[in-house]
């Protein structure tokens, strides 16, 4: 592959060298092609922060499934249908009026896979890395997120093989809602803990 | 170790930079980095915690300028030029120069989603009791080795209490080595945020880490 | 601040490679940005604290993957930037763009060898007694302010033994901000290896810092 | 400046850069291309570790003066003629045959200028400011210095503006000699602590 700084930018260079190493790991036989398009497409089509939101809104609905969720996640995780890789160790963390859960991996980038899919580039960010531990209220307020003061914020450093969810509150005006619908509010980053449910009038009915 | 993978309670970084919509992936090589990873790990051999530790141990003022995938890319090539799966010299060719190493299994198209689904459990049966109980306040170890922890710089030293239990897990610290497994009851543990950060720390504020019983000693 | 600059205990940088004969400058760019860079402190009118503090709040990164004059040279632009005296535009551009700042002072050449013989001391009359005395155990403080600080993170909340006063000195947290000398007293206090390191450390071993009073608290 | 990352190294883009910041500090008349020379010549042919070197020798065959320059330094330099910049506030640690003392500034690179010059690359590189303070031994042993496992070693991190020279042990088999014919054993090295005096026989008569 071509190392001539001068022809190509850094990102093109990166791309060359993907494409050489994958062409090598073929060549000897190492990886299947086949194999690694259903690696891709798993992640980019059919695992996200959407299985999390479902098990949020099933929570949020039923109240002995949310007990069995926050005593053991993953095998109420797995009634739902989700579970594996990068989701082996689970634990739910709830959000209470009292307490604010926030997850981070400080040393590499560890996330809950099953449940919200593969980590957006600013939770694997040094910026995040480094202050969520040390300023979690600084890093909230960049999410557009102002907790009281005398709300507890608790951090989750995901340091092992457990991975953690938070379960937000459910937010209020949404009596009778159906899961599916309810599941329309929970974005990805309430289910970090860097942001909040949408509010009812911020979903088309 | 010590390296620049250790990011808690560091400045200078700047904001975080919230993406909206932001998609699984930012570039085709992205997606390819990604599972050639991932695949890789079956005929490679290799565990997470090597894996991990391919990563940190690059030097740390390339850790911190390469972008996540980047950082997966470097160690998926040290890890296989390590074992002599693929040397440096054919990446930069950009073709195979030396034979294929035999290896016993690779990754079928037809066992993916198994594999995802199955993933990597650490947890193991318990062969001593859990020497902290749940309650209980506990130093993390002032330790610094230069190979492999899960216990980042920010708590060593500070006491805390154990907020929950966990079993018995691959440690880490041992597994990385190549040493096996060597499971260790595994804690999660909480401190205060002014024990952490000083008068610096938010009194509303407490951070955990999950930390095996080598990192903690009594009080 | 915990910027990039605090490297202490740090791994995976590699080993020390000694230069045989070194010469003083490695090229002719190295003899300009340091000359340029003292010269500039005349007229800048900063002090030593700020410019350290511009050089270790760049982003570490960038830190990490720069030469030392190079590190200069980044710093000394951005103290000229904060102080309109030349803009980033004009660095760009390659020549001035705006009007020259009127400055008090520049560095006569008539004037190099008696600014360099006498320097800039930090010694200042002591107002108060110093709190700690020699062979006192003291700790230092767990604090983590994200402004100039000269206590480095590895001896952050560890005992060591008072070694030797210094009287009053310039204290850099305040100096780096514009808010005055605030001369405090200032110590060296020696820590044991195994104190700083853990098992890792070697017994044989004792580090010092110097440190300023604020930096530490009775045990 | 051009700013064309192709027809350029990163080197001669910062010559570019330096030179450019030249051109306008001096049109701008903030510098004088006179003082910035005699900057230069200062510490490249004036100020150097051959200071160092010559008081050193001089506490070796003096014992009064040794003592003055272990309990006064400034004083004691100042009077072979070396002081200023760097080196305001300078203490001088003795090397005996139980503590070995060795010189670092881990946040910066904080060196005696008066009586060393400027800094080697590798003082202010990031291998040695990471280490010398968790390892010296090891670091020590990369300049091919082995201690006794027994002997302290005492390492100063030099954090505040006061500045340290080693006063090294001297060599055995130079009795008689001159102070000028001794400064030649003392190297840079053995005046931070990385390194020990020649030994006679290093050292051509």
């Amino acid at each position: 592959m071509s190392h001539d700084h001068h022809d190509h930018s850094d990102l093109s260079e990166t791309e060359l060298r993907v494409r050489a190493l994958q062409t090598i790991l073929m060549e000897k036989g190492y990886v299947e092609p086949a194999a690694l398009d259903l690696l891709i497409e798993t992640y980019e089509k059919k695992i996200g922060p959407r299985n999390g939101a479902r098990v949020v809104a099933k929570a949020w609905c039923d109240p002995e499934y949310k007990k069995w969720l926050l005593t053991n996640a993953n095998a109420a995780i797995a009634s739902v249908g989700y579970a594996g890789r990068q989701g082996e160790h689970m634990m739910v963390l709830e959000n209470t009026p009292k307490r604010h859960n926030m997850v981070v991996c400080t040393l590499c980038s560890c996330y809950p896979w099953p449940v919200l899919g593969l980590p957006p580039v600013w939770y694997k960010s040094a910026p995040y890395r480094s202050r969520a531990v040390a300023d979690p209220r600084g890093v909230l307020r960049e999410f557009g997120v102002e907790l009281p003061k005398d709300m507890e914020i608790r951090v989750w450093d995901s340091t092992s093989e457990i991975r953690y969810l938070v379960l937000p509150m459910r937010p209020t005006g949404t009596d009778g809602w159906s899961e599916e619908h309810l599941a329309d509010l929970v974005t990805r980053d309430s289910m970090i803990g860097t942001g909040l449910p949408k509010r009812p009038d911020e979903i088309a009915k | 170790m010590n390296g620049a993978q250790d990011l808690g309670g560091m400045h200078g970084f700047g904001s975080v930079k919230p993406e909206p919509n932001e998609p699984p992936f930012h570039a085709e090589w992205e997606r390819h980095a990604f599972a050639l990873t991932l695949a890789m790990g079956i005929p490679g051999g290799w565990n997470i915690d090597m894996s991990r530790f391919a990563r940190e141990s690059l030097p740390p003022a390339d850790y911190l300028a390469k972008s996540y995938y980047e950082i997966w890319l470097a160690g998926l090539e040290k890890l296989m030029a390590e074992r002599g799966l693929v040397m440096p010299d054919e990446v930069e060719a950009g073709k195979p120069l030396h034979p294929a190493k035999p290896v016993t299994r690779t990754l079928k198209p037809g066992d993916v989603a198994q594999v995802l689904y199955r993933g990597a459990p650490t947890g193991r049966e318990s062969a001593t009791p859990a020497r902290f109980k749940l309650g209980e306040r506990v130093r993390a170890k002032n330790m610094h080795p230069r190979t492999h922890t899960r216990l980042p710089r920010y708590v060593r030293g500070h006491v805390g209490v154990i907020d929950s239990l966990h079993g018995c897990h691959v440690f880490p610290d041992s597994h990385a080595l190549g040493k096996g497994e060597n499971p260790q009851w595994l804690y999660t543990v909480a401190f205060d945020g002014r024990e952490l950060w000083g008068a610096d720390g938010d009194p509303a504020v407490k951070v955990s880490v999950d930390a095996w019983e080598p990192y903690l000693e009594p009080i």
